[in-house]
């Protein structure tokens, strides 16, 4: 049992707290959120350069096949600075997906350019079965004397005008399974929609009508197990269970600074008893949070069963995460209620991280499966 | 003992609905959505409609050219208003015009009353100073008498409304050499007054509230509410009339109505949300709280009417409120999934995005008029008589 | 809107809280749950000459036909007592249920000896489908020579040993009704069977075997409709819910006296801003509670649709009972948790009332069914 | 990073377990369940032959007798135990002889602690008096130095134990005249010493606790544990590990599996309680947060493995699991149904009684070993440095 991080981890947390806190500030995630625009490419490039794209990808290829927590780490840092970046999305989902699937010259092909930052994806798989109320129609992939047709519509794709491309999951007619495609948002037959959500600045519907995808688009060259790309959904949710639990540390820690600065009634407000009890409950839950978050990233890794870790820790550090918000705001008033402030960035990242790859209760029924 | 409306009240409640239904546009509705509570045209002469009908006074006595009816009518109007998504959050009339009623001299009633009741006067709150937000004693905006006149200097934060109101109803310190609390006075006076700086700043909804500079502002003495240096209990009074308004459930059970029937609506399988068990279950422990905020409301309005003024009923009644509104707002976007978090104006946004709205309305609700947690101090010491710490 | 009760209402809640403030002391309830004992009958017979046994009947029977707010008071009375008598079982429960479905010649024989506290009657309709796992069948009734046999098990009959009769509920073959028969306890074929629960003292399983029933113990002389009795226990749920509201009430007010007298750290417990608002949200339930109770039971008497009434004042009262004593005991400490001081029987008794006549999840269940 | 026991701790496990399996008999799980937390013939016997076989001292150094194990080991020793439905709630071993250790005089050591591990020595704990519970410092009991001996006059309450340990481990005042918390002395001596005497009193489960009355009663200046007047210090490091004790969650798991597993028995029909999504979701939230306890548990146990005291976790941990205790305990009745009320050796009794008696143990649980109010303030004063109100 060991439950500290090793000097190379702790150097590599040091080195990403750093970089974030001069690079990634809230005042420019607050801009980028202004601007409904994208993260800077040069800041993309600065974390290529850093080597930390390049972590959970094997050296064949560019990677530096790292341990899993070096990357959980980074991840955490990413969710302590309320992230702008598309590291997850583009690396610990989509890179990773390629990697698992994809064949060997798909491999050479894609992974090295997003190593060097110089390939920017985006995940495209959520489909809204209910949305208006009416189902939508399965996004579809067909073969074509050219290559291979895609049709339907996604949702909630992040970034999706900046990428350079998508990676699609869409059914294929006669197949139980799931084909994953990559195609450029810039294609012909590519419609993007901006949707406004209060949780992402840079959202989008996308719409495939009769979209040509080349053939070697296709990853894996055919359609893959459905469970692959659950496999690759429930890694993401543990790593962003991670960047929940930074996330939610990051913004206690803000708030028991602030408690113990501010003055009311001729003291810190940190002093009355109600303002320490909600922030005990904060710190147990971001300690027992974070714990929850790295022993379902430690089990993935180790490859052992991992569904019921992976579900507590997503259900635990999303609670977690938003209630730390939610706490912050009641402690910090007006002072996170502004839009210049800082504190609501993080409170809406909470709820995106929440409701992405599956809310909590779809986590939860599966526990209910597992028990 | 009897929970219903009387069939006068329910009479009542008809000719309301019946006037919104014929008065209220969609256009109405759509600029109330867009404007981030900075009245538009059309909700100005709406305002004025309303004046107009006699309806901004309804519970206010004859004498001050009101309707002369129950504060429980009043609060079906409200509640009717609320079901129409007018949410106004207009404290002009449901608590300043109430303490002016209560506290002001009979000068003052008939210089500021009629002008409320035609809805031409609105007053914006000053009372949040940078360093004087729960603890509003601590302000240190001073108000000098200089013969006839004050002369007024310091800054407020978070005054909403101070953009379009023509009033502001200021809280500031008059003698400095009496304890904290006991030397405030209450000032109403025009926006307009020179020395008036407004300045905006938005909140994380977007919505615009202001900084105000006084800058030597000179006040007729006149201008005072009750008696100088007792601000503090002019603004108690203010408080729990906010209080109340600020707690009223009509606003969430339009949420959650909408969200329930989010849930029923069938895709193409005939598959509602509403068919999980759990998702039913979530739903019904939101609609019990929220008939339990219900029947404190009921309460607080029949205590009114009957010449009480609530206190430890008005503070619970604004922490049962803003908490359910956060809780009810985030379950609900929990249980509709990625496009409740759409805003407005959004493709594909559910319940014309009031849910996304009340979720970030939320955190200002429970902090807002007076913490919750200062709202339980105050249901413990003066409803349980329990002593200070 | 009317939210106060009537001088005379409140004139008979003087009444009964001096009246059980006197006879009905913790002392007294805690021999009861050492002995195992009933209540004994002189207190009934007290009740009776008061004229509390006669509120819910009519005239004809020589009962008060009283308003039901005039009765609600009384029975949240008693729950602010700790209720040790079988008042809502035998009076609000059976005694009304006979008046409900009897015939004539049934009110007139067993109504008035009821009303003069003569006699006593326990409620024994509640079948455990899934005890140790399996079914129990369930209890029958059928026609013989003689009149009826009784055949089964119920649970959970309050009082059983000390009752006159048992009003028990049975299955009729070939009827889907439901028959109410009334069984003494001594009858030959009846058995009890002691349980020891943490909620009443005085609780027996009964089994009935090849009981002899004589025919006009048979309420209405047939089967009934099963949505008489559903109505009956509704509206025990909703009396119920203010005998609730009335225990939540006491134990707030004896933990506020409590926390205003104990002093810790040099002052009193209940200056501290945790323990205030641990009160003032048991202070906000208990308010709620309180008028949900009343709701429902005026919606009942004015003859409204109140299913959906009757089961938020049941789970509101019934967790607001619960908090209460919890919350009592966080701030009691040890003077709550000895055998020989009070608080912890009003717990018991939060406890036995969630779960008498269903508990929250079945009402939780039906409100889904309503919205 | 690595949430796993080592292959050799897992071995230990199996080990312990194999001892358990083949040493606990139905006989003695009988006995502890009805003998009130008074430990019997049988438990007695037990207790020995743990002590026989070392394993009272797994986590201790080798030179006091101990194994020299880990504390992860000594913890695993404790899971299993729990397991087994053996709650000795033994704080001789798991709280005090490590206090012991780290603050005891050699002499102390030697003299205490090898009786300790063989069984035969069980020290109850004398801190709380009726004036002095949450406010420990406030205490009254009073020693007073003559000659060699001090002597010792006061009383204490709730005494767990005080009527079968041999000894009493006392928190007295030595120096009237210092601040409240800083002239108070530990003592350890014999219950059998002239002037102690023992009464009982019951808890609401039933449980035999007392009052100890201290009447002059004479012991020896060595029984005094740590320097004059440091009292407040031992005990704030006997109570960091009672904490981690009180917070265990291993009975609070068996004690779900064992609810689960009553949720999933089918009936006649086929059907079980398990079967309503709104039960698995309950249960699952459940489940939830007993991992998160678990998880605070594994922390714990690694940091006092690695020299660090448990301070805010300590804390945290006994509020999660004696919140979780009464939760469970609560809501697994509720999902039960009213047999769940029924108490060990009743007819009919589900779980044989442990749903039960946990929900009666709960209150204690959350207000015993300092309340869970003062819990959070030692997490926000020591854990988050917020300052004293």
């Amino acid at each position: 049992m060991e439950l500290d991080l090793t000097s190379e981890q702790q150097q590599i947390k040091d080195a990403v707290r750093r970089f974030l806190s001069r690079e990634c500030t809230p005042a420019m995630v607050r801009k980028m959120r202004e601007e409904h625009a994208a993260l800077p490419r040069e800041i993309w490039q600065s974390m290529a350069e850093l080597g930390w794209l390049s972590l959970p990808f094997a050296d064949a290829y560019g990677g530096a096949g790292s341990d899993w927590v070096t990357l959980a780490v980074v991840v955490e840092e990413l969710g302590r600075a309320c992230d702008p970046t598309p590291f997850v999305d583009c690396i610990v989902t989509c890179g990773w997906l390629i990697q698992d699937v994809g064949s060997e010259a798909q491999k050479q092909q894609w992974l090295p350019p997003l190593i060097e930052g110089k390939l920017m994806l985006s995940l495209a798989t959520h489909e809204e079965t209910a949305l208006h109320g009416a189902g939508t129609p399965p996004t579809t992939l067909r073969q074509c004397p050219a290559g291979l047709r895609l049709d339907g519509r996604k949702y909630f794709v992040v970034n999706a005008d900046a990428s350079d491309f998508l990676l699609v999951s869409a059914a294929m007619p006669d197949s139980a399974e799931t084909s994953l495609v990559l195609v450029s948002p810039k294609a012909e037959g590519v419609e993007l929609i901006a949707l406004h959500s209060l949780a992402h600045a840079n959202v989008h519907e996308v719409r495939f009508n009769n979209v040509l995808v080349p053939q070697e688009q296709w990853l894996g060259d055919g359609p893959v197990a459905q469970s692959r790309l659950d496999e690759a959904l429930d890694r993401t949710q543990a790593f962003q269970s991670a960047a929940a639990a930074g996330g939610a540390r990051q913004v206690l820690e803000m708030t028991v600074a602030y408690a113990k600065e501010r003055e009311q009634f001729g003291k810190p407000i940190g002093s009355f008893q109600a303002v320490q009890h909600m922030l005990a409950n904060v710190w147990t839950d971001v300690e027992t949070a974070w714990l929850a978050a790295y022993e379902a990233i430690t089990y993935l890794e180790a490859g052992l069963p991992a569904a019921e870790k992976v579900a507590i820790a997503k259900c635990a550090s999303n609670a977690t995460f938003l209630q730390a918000c939610f706490t912050a705001h009641q402690i910090f008033g007006g002072m996170g209620y502004m839009w210049e402030t800082d504190l609501h960035l993080w409170t809406r990242k909470a709820k995106e991280i929440e409701l992405a790859y599956g809310g909590p209760h779809r986590y939860r029924r599966r526990l209910a499966a597992l028990l | 003992m009897d929970f219903r409306y009387s069939a006068e009240q329910e009479q009542f409640r008809q000719q309301i609905r019946q006037f919104l239904d014929d008065n209220v546009s969609d256009a109405l509705r759509e600029e109330i959505a867009v404007s981030g509570h900075s009245p538009g045209p059309l909700a100005t002469e709406f305002l004025k409609l309303l004046g107009k009908q006699g309806w901004l006074g309804i519970g206010w006595p004859k004498e001050h050219g009101g309707q002369g009816r129950s504060m429980i009518e009043q609060s079906i109007f409200y509640h009717e208003l609320d079901l129409q998504d007018i949410h106004y959050g207009n404290l002009t009339i449901t608590s300043l015009a109430l303490t002016l009623i209560k506290l002001a001299s009979e000068e003052q009633k008939q210089q500021y009353l009629p002008h409320i009741l035609s809805g031409d006067l609105e007053i914006c709150l000053g009372y949040t100073e940078p360093n004087a937000g729960s603890d509003l004693a601590s302000l240190s905006t001073r108000a000098v008498r200089d013969g006839d006149e004050y002369v007024i200097t310091g800054q407020k934060v978070y005054t909403t409304g101070a953009h379009y109101a023509s009033h502001i109803w200021l809280l500031a310190r008059t003698d400095p050499t009496a304890p904290r609390h006991k030397g405030l006075s209450v000032f109403i006076f025009p926006l307009a007054t020179p020395g008036v700086t407004v300045r905006p700043i938005y909140t994380m909804e977007g919505i615009r509230t202001n900084e105000v500079f006084l800058d030597e502002v000179r006040v007729p003495a006149s201008a005072m509410i009750g008696a100088p240096n007792s601000g503090f209990y002019t603004i108690a009074v203010a408080l729990d009339f906010e209080r109340v308004f600020m707690g009223k459930y009509t606003k969430i059970r339009r949420n959650f109505d909408a969200l329930l029937a989010c849930c029923k609506e069938t895709d193409d399988a005939g598959q509602a949300r509403y068919d999980d068990p759990v998702i039913q279950d979530r739903l019904v422990r939101l609609h019990i709280d929220i008939e339990r905020l219900r029947l404190l409301c009921t309460k607080t309005a029949w205590m009114i009417d009957r010449g009480k003024v609530p206190n430890a009923e008005a503070s619970a009644q604004k922490i049962l409120a803003s908490e359910l509104e956060q809780r009810l707002a985030d379950e609900g976007i929990q249980i509709l999934g990625p496009r409740a978090l759409l805003e407005y104006g959004s493709p594909h946004v559910p319940m014309q995005g009031y849910l996304a709205q009340s979720w970030l309305l939320a955190p200002m609700m429970k902090f807002g008029g007076g913490t919750n947690e200062i709202q339980r101090d105050i249901v413990a010491q003066r409803g349980l008589g329990l002593p200070r710490g």
